[in-house]
């Protein structure tokens, strides 16, 4: 590799570093999340420029690592943003109606 | 056909699971019961062969490494798929009693459970490290809604902090998965090993990310503030799972990674702060174990100490401390399983589980703190039981490899352990004046009694079993026979 | 081309800080939205359009309205929704000491890495020909490295019971209260537009074989659809879930699961396909999938069990 | 046939499990039915244990191994030492049986009380037949865990806190010991009991390390021995029911401690490296020192079973004395007093609970004149207490007569005055308590119920005339002096 900077992946770092410090300072569940998808942003960022140094075409590996590491990042999430929307429910609904 | 099982072990739960999803709650009980019974049994089957004709292999898809995914069983994925499914089993068995009834949170319940011992198996067989990410995220995504099964409203925000750490957790690992690839060019853990050695620093920060990443998602202490909360409030089927073996699945990941892929690159420093965590992990959660005020909290700090154990294999890496470890893993999943399904019982007749108002509780429930008592002994190291032959092979290494601080931390670690086992016992033999049990509730189904009764059994048993299962895991990988 | 490049990597670390710092909610929200479009604009600049497909019909579109979505609870709910108390400054300078080490070291290695060109990738490469479909990635997803994606179907197919086992519907509120807020014009743009989505989707999914696209990208859009008609109110939510929903749910699931080990005593192992099936396997597969996938995904934003046409 | 028969120490391992096992199924509700299991097992037990003896007798060897880790077994033997303890232990489990069964005729938890008692003799048996310092610490920390429930039978606050102090002490030995097999098995290897021990090569080159680990086993063994100073839990425990404080100071527990001394000093170290070491004479003094401070203890306690545990720190080490003064004579006194006072204990335990089951008596006040109300009892007590004190030609004397004639035999002839010394200490707390009973006029107000329940009474008497007897007869070769003869004729090669 170069020693020149490559921009990409210098963003890639800087995601993950942004990542990392909202994953440890934020408190709000939502704000973590979205936290935590922007250090996932920058591993899947990583993956694609290691399919990208592959002379000749691109490498499809990492791709169909990344757009499974997409589908599973967004399905957690909305998953966690659906406990996020039930906790809030629960706490509004000081008088509940029973759990299950 | 013995190449095939693999296959069948990892798809007749998770289809028998997405199928529970499909028929709804009319199923319940008799399709979950099929998939689980069919499940140990093409399960055991798989060790059985394992036992007799040695590792299996099957290339996915019949393309060959690095292009395919393997699916590989050595000894040690044998022993954790022994451990996995005869705890599946048993937990199957209780949850008949606890979940057996027809409803839509039950049908979700088998369906969750059925895939989550699924997603334990696929990942027990994995021999790829981007599917062991897949499998992770599996575990870990059927896990979690299994946690809810309590009821919601006081689950969701332990539900909520799990879900960042292993979402969390499992990114870190991806990254080391990413590097990996870079450096190496293959994702097959046979494969990498030579290139990551090589690697320079991008084979070292992939390492470094593989092993952090299994260590948040395995609750190790500093990690481990998600699991009590999870642990502690989750149905007890769930909370059996989760301690006997979702955890132990990133435990066994990482003395897999450790072992074979990271072998050539990893240093003496790492494996000392490993075995200095896991040193800090025994202490902090036998002591917060000893300080909880509800039993199943107790059970729960109980698995971030018992875990710490299984780091003490680094710093020593010979071979009597890999089966020691290997074999703790297998015994405290069966103790734990134990425990929490005891705890369950507990919670099912009294209503709660305030261990200060459990008193004399050995009455209406001798069977259940028995089954307590009995995996207690195995937690605490005593005597005979698995728990035992674990502390006993850790210390020998401990003296074998001239470290003797880890023989004092596993004697430490054990009389804490003590302090709390004996603490839950004292108030269920406990026939003086005080709060007692106000509301009795259902007695425990015989099921869920007996169920819980032979876990405990179990771990005493696995006191006796060990030349069978140290034969059938092997030595230590790359070392000299 | 390079300077475009080094804006666009100063944008997005810098959306991504916004993102993490800034003290508004609703701008973080749209913020990450934002970061999820450049990023997908960069990834084409990485040769990987797929991706930049997914990230902004997925990562950042379908996550995008689901958030939002979210943000309006969190915001009926009231100010008091804050986890705790705010970081101790000891915890603060700590995690930034960690991530800016974390960052440089991440930095450090992705100039210094010395990649190795002999892999998998490259054979992947190679073997196109015997995997049926022209498309690398898909032939990646759905035939050399199939098994991920079909344990990735069981990932989404679990999150989608977690949420059910929530309760946590986003669409039942009030609609009264929805519709002073909304457009007018919304409907209309839901008759229009729904039918081409709708065929857009179905075709990413064939065009999947050839060309950028695929399983995903198609049920993104097709799941992006549905979201359309909900927002409409076309579609709603039901707390009853019909077995043909619960059935085409588990569909690409299915259909992968069985059509594996169908053939397995056959071929030997696992989801290896006869060589003259495997293209129409391989469609066969891809559109149960898609239309899998694109379910679970309009669910999870639903948040119900179940959906049903809602009387206009 | 020959491997079932080789297999003897197996079956009579499961016999007293099975019937802990039954006994805990059979629960609260059946009780004719459990008692039924219980008695059985017990009077089988005590037949298989007879057919090995008879078999030792004849040369025959009992082996039982399960192999664990390589060079890791889990041995069961028995040989002729193995037998003295079995044999003791059979007999008295199916005498406390009968006693325990009248004595708790109406308490609850009798179905836990018994199984645990079972399970107690189980690791009893284990510890007696156990082939190595593994087998024998699995044993060991068995019976721990096994007693702990019968201490705290009650489920008192007072019983918890006595429990909790019992587990600090043994759990800590366990600990200490466990460490000590360990340390010995890395330097020698896994070795198993062999008469003289097997590491007199090592004596050499790792004297530091083998005194060191001598010290972990001993300390280790010494809890449950009651060594002073690690005696604390003894008088505590004495909290739990009657029957198990018969069965702890008789039997079980100490007795435990007592024999992992002589298995450790004969069969792991062996008397010669033991001497050469100069751990002999050292643990000879440790020995003097319980034996001498625990009967001054005695003296000062107004309650009953508290004298009798103070007596019982006491006459332990007597057979710790024995074994370390490494002559064959004082052997033969150490060895022969774990069986008599094994006997002579439980007797004086037997009268203190049937005192306490039908006079309610606890403090020794109380007793006066209750020779009136309970002869039979009284009388028992009374050959109980002669027998401590070494009153010819009772089982105590015996003991104390070989202990001295070891002494003069190894020279060390310091022991003979805390030997004497012990005798007139013995008397000054027995004594008195013989006088109260016999002669003083009555204390206690309760109308008259006669003698204790014939469940008490007559467990109490064979005791009591087992332990003339065993005196009186010590010259028959069947007699446990005569076992233990045979013992140090084939320990000492003689």
């Amino acid at each position: 590799m170069s020693i020149m900077p490559e921009p990409f992946a210098l963003a890639a770092a800087a995601l993950i570093a942004v990542g990392f410090y909202g994953f440890i300072t934020q408190q709000h569940p939502l704000r973590r999340l979205l936290a935590i998808n922007i250090f996932g942003n920058g591993v899947f960022m990583t993956l694609i420029l290691v399919a990208y140094w592959l002379p000749g075409d691109a490498d499809p590996v990492p791709h169909a690592m990344v757009l499974t590491g997409i589908v599973i990042a967004v399905s957690a999430t909305a998953f966690g943003l659906a406990l996020i929307r039930r906790r809030i429910l629960d706490a509004n609904r000081k008088q509940d109606h029973g759990d299950d | 056909m013995t190449e095939f099982l693999p296959v069948l072990a990892v798809f007749i739960p998770l289809l028998g699971g997405v199928l529970q999803f499909l028929m709804g709650p009319r199923a319940v009980p008799v399709w979950p019961m099929v998939v689980s019974g069919a499940t140990t049994v093409c399960a055991l089957a798989l060790v059985g062969s394992v036992t007799n004709q040695g590792d299996i292999q099957h290339m996915l898809g019949g393309w060959e490494a690095p292009l395919g995914i393997p699916l590989r069983v050595d000894g040690l994925a044998a022993v954790m798929l022994l451990l996995n499914n005869v705890v599946g089993g048993l937990v199957s068995l209780y949850a008949l009693g606890a979940h057996g009834r027809s409803g839509a949170v039950n049908s979700h319940f088998w369906a969750l459970w059925l895939l989550l011992w699924g997603s334990l198996n696929a990942l027990f067989v994995s021999g790829d490290l981007f599917n062991l990410y897949v499998a992770l995220e599996l575990v870990s995504l059927s896990a979690i809604p299994l946690v809810l099964v309590a009821g919601p409203r006081k689950t969701v925000a332990a539900a909520l902090n799990y879900l960042h750490f292993a979402l969390f957790g499992s990114l870190v690992y991806l990254a080391g998965v990413g590097l990996t690839y870079a450096v190496a060019g293959s994702l097959d853990l046979t494969l990498i090993a030579g290139p990551l050695a090589e690697g320079g620093p991008a084979g070292h920060m992939a390492a470094a990310c593989l092993i952090v990443g299994v260590l948040i998602k395995a609750a190790i202490v500093p990690f481990h503030i998600w699991l009590p909360a999870a642990h502690g409030n989750a149905p007890a089927a769930v909370s059996a799972v989760l301690s006997a073996l979702v955890v132990k699945s990133c435990m066994y990941l990482l003395l897999r990674l450790w072992t074979e892929p990271l072998a050539g690159i990893t240093v003496d420093a790492a494996a000392q702060l490993l075995g200095i965590i896991g040193a800090a992990a025994i202490g902090y959660g036998s002591v917060q174990a000893f300080r909880q005020e509800r039993l199943k909290l107790v059970v729960a700090y109980s698995t971030v100490a018992q875990l710490g154990y299984m780091l003490l294999f680094f710093p020593m890496a010979v071979a009597t401390a890999w089966e020691g470890a290997v074999y703790h893993g297998v015994a405290h999943g069966v103790a734990k399983a134990a425990l929490f399904l005891a705890a369950g019982n507990v919670l099912l007749y009294v209503g709660h589980d305030r261990l200060r108002e459990l008193r004399g509780l050995d009455r209406p429930l001798a069977l259940s703190v028995f089954a307590f008592a009995l995996a207690g002994v195995s937690i605490m190291g005593l005597p005979p039981s698995g728990g035992f032959i674990a502390k006993w092979l850790l210390l020998s290494a401990a003296l074998e490899t001239g470290q003797w601080w880890w023989a004092l931390v596993l004697i430490v670690g054990g009389f804490l352990a003590a302090a709390y086992i004996f603490r839950v016992l004292r108030y269920a033999f406990l026939n003086a004046p005080g709060p007692t049990i106000e509301i009795e509730g259902p007695v425990p189904p015989r099921l869920m009694s007996w169920t819980a009764l032979l876990l405990g059994v179990l771990s005493i048993v696995l006191g006796f079993t060990t030349a069978p299962i140290l034969g059938l895991l092997g030595g230590l990988p790359g070392a000299a026979p | 081309m390079m300077v475009f490049d080094s804006l666009l990597a100063l944008i997005i670390a810098a959306l991504a800080w916004r993102c993490v710092t800034v003290r508004d909610l609703f701008q973080a929200i749209v913020t990450f939205i934002v970061l999820g479009l450049m990023l997908a604009l960069s990834w084409t600049r990485l040769d990987a359009p797929d991706l930049a497909l997914a990230e902004a019909g997925i990562g950042a579109g379908l996550l995008g309205v689901l958030l939002l979505s979210t943000w309006r609870v969190v915001r009926d709910a009231g100010p008091d929704q804050g986890e705790g108390p705010p970081p101790s400054p000891w915890v603060r300078t700590a995690a930034a000491v960690g991530s800016i080490a974390l960052g440089t070291a991440f930095a450090v290695v992705l100039h210094t890495v010395e990649v190795d060109s002999d892999r998998a990738g490259g054979l992947a490469l190679e073997s196109l020909g015997e995997a049926g479909v022209e498309q690398p990635v898909t032939a990646v997803l759905l035939n050399f490295r199939s098994y991920d994606t079909l344990l990735e179907l069981g990932v989404l197919l679990m999150a989608l019971i977690g949420a059910v086992l929530l309760r946590s519907p986003l669409i039942h509120r009030p609609a009264a209260e929805d519709t002073g807020t909304e457009s007018p014009l919304l409907p209309v743009l839901v008759t229009v537009f729904t039918p081409l989505v709708l065929l857009m989707g179905t075709f990413l999914v064939w065009a999947g074989a050839h060309s950028p696209g695929g399983a995903f990208q198609g049920g993104a859009v097709l799941a992006g659809a549905g979201v359309m008609l909900v927002l409409g109110g076309r579609l709603g939510g039901d707390a009853q879930v019909s077995l043909l929903l619960r059935a085409l749910l588990i569909l690409g699931v299915s259909v992968f699961t069985v059509i594996g080990l169908l053939l397995m005593p056959l071929e030997g192992a696992f989801m290896a396909y006869p060589e003259g099936l495997v293209y129409p396997l391989m469609v066969t597969i891809e559109f149960s999938l898609a239309l899998s996938i694109g379910l679970t995904l309009l669910l999870l934003f639903t948040g119900t069990n179940g959906l049903r046409g809602a009387p206009a | 046939m020959s491997t079932l028969y080789q297999a003897m120490p197996l079956w009579v391992l499961l016999i007293s499990l099975v019937t802990a096992v039954a006994v805990f199924i059979a629960g609260e509700k059946w009780q004719r039915l459990r008692t039924a299991f219980n008695l059985s097992g017990a009077v089988l037990k005590l037949v298989l244990v007879a057919i090995m003896l008879w078999g030792v007798d004849l040369g025959h060897t009992f082996v039982v191994h399960l192999p664990l880790l390589p060079g890791l077994n889990l041995v069961l033997q028995a040989d002729a030492l193995a037998l003295l303890f079995m044999s003791l232990s059979a007999v008295l489990w199916l005498v406390t049986t009968v006693y325990a069964i009248a004595y708790l005729e109406r308490a609850p938890d009798r179905a836990r009380f018994f199984g645990f008692f079972s399970l107690c003799v189980t690791a009893t048996m284990g510890i007696a037949m156990a082939g190595n310092l593994f087998t024998f610490f699995v044993f060991y920390e068995l019976l721990t865990l096994a007693t702990w429930p019968l201490v705290i039978h009650r489920g008192t606050d007072k019983v918890m806190v006595a429990g909790r102090t019992y587990l600090h002490y043994t759990l800590g030995g366990g600990a200490v010991f466990l460490l000590g097999i360990v340390l010995l098995y890395h330097l020698a290897g896994p070795t198993d009991f062999v008469a003289g021990g097997e590491l007199l090569h090592l004596g050499e080159d790792h004297a530091g390390a083998l005194t060191a680990i001598f010290v972990l086993l001993i300390i280790g063994v010494g809890v449950k021995a009651a060594i002073v100073p690690l005696h604390g839990w003894l008088p505590t425990a004495m909290v739990a029911p009657a029957p198990v404080s018969a069965l702890l100071h008789a039997v079980a527990v100490v007795k435990a401690g007592a024999f992992g001394i002589v298995r450790v000093v004969h069969d792991v170290y062996g008397v010669e490296l033991v001497q050469q070491l100069h751990l002999g004479t050292a643990l000879a003094v440790v020995a003097s020192i319980t034996i001498i401070y625990g009967s001054l203890r005695a003296i000062w306690q107004t309650d009953l079973k508290r004298r009798l545990a103070f007596s019982t720190v006491s006459q332990v080490s007597y057979v710790a004395l024995g074994v370390a003064m490494g002559s064959p004579l004082a052997t033969i006194g150490g060895l022969v007093h774990l069986v008599h006072q094994g006997l002579m204990k439980i007797t004086l335990f037997f009268c203190a609970g049937a005192y306490a089951e039908t006079y309610g008596i606890h403090a020794i006040r109380e007793l006066d004149g209750i020779g009136r109300r309970m002869p039979w009892t009284t009388a028992m007590f009374t050959l109980g207490a002669f027998g401590m004190i070494g009153v010819p030609p009772l089982a105590g004397f015996i003991s104390k007569w070989y202990l001295g004639l070891g002494a003069v035999d190894a020279h060390q002839y310091w022991v003979i005055p805390v030997l004497l010394g012990s005798t007139v200490l013995n008397a000054i707390y027995f004594l008195p308590l013989l006088h109260r009973a016999w002669f003083r006029p009555l204390a206690i107000t309760d109308k008259d119920r006669g003698e204790a329940h014939p469940g008490l009474l007559w467990p109490t008497v064979f005791t009591g005339l087992s332990a003339m007897g065993v005196g009186l007869l010590a010259a028959f070769a069947w007699s446990p002096l005569g076992w233990v003869e045979l013992i140090v004729v084939r320990e000492y090669g003689l």
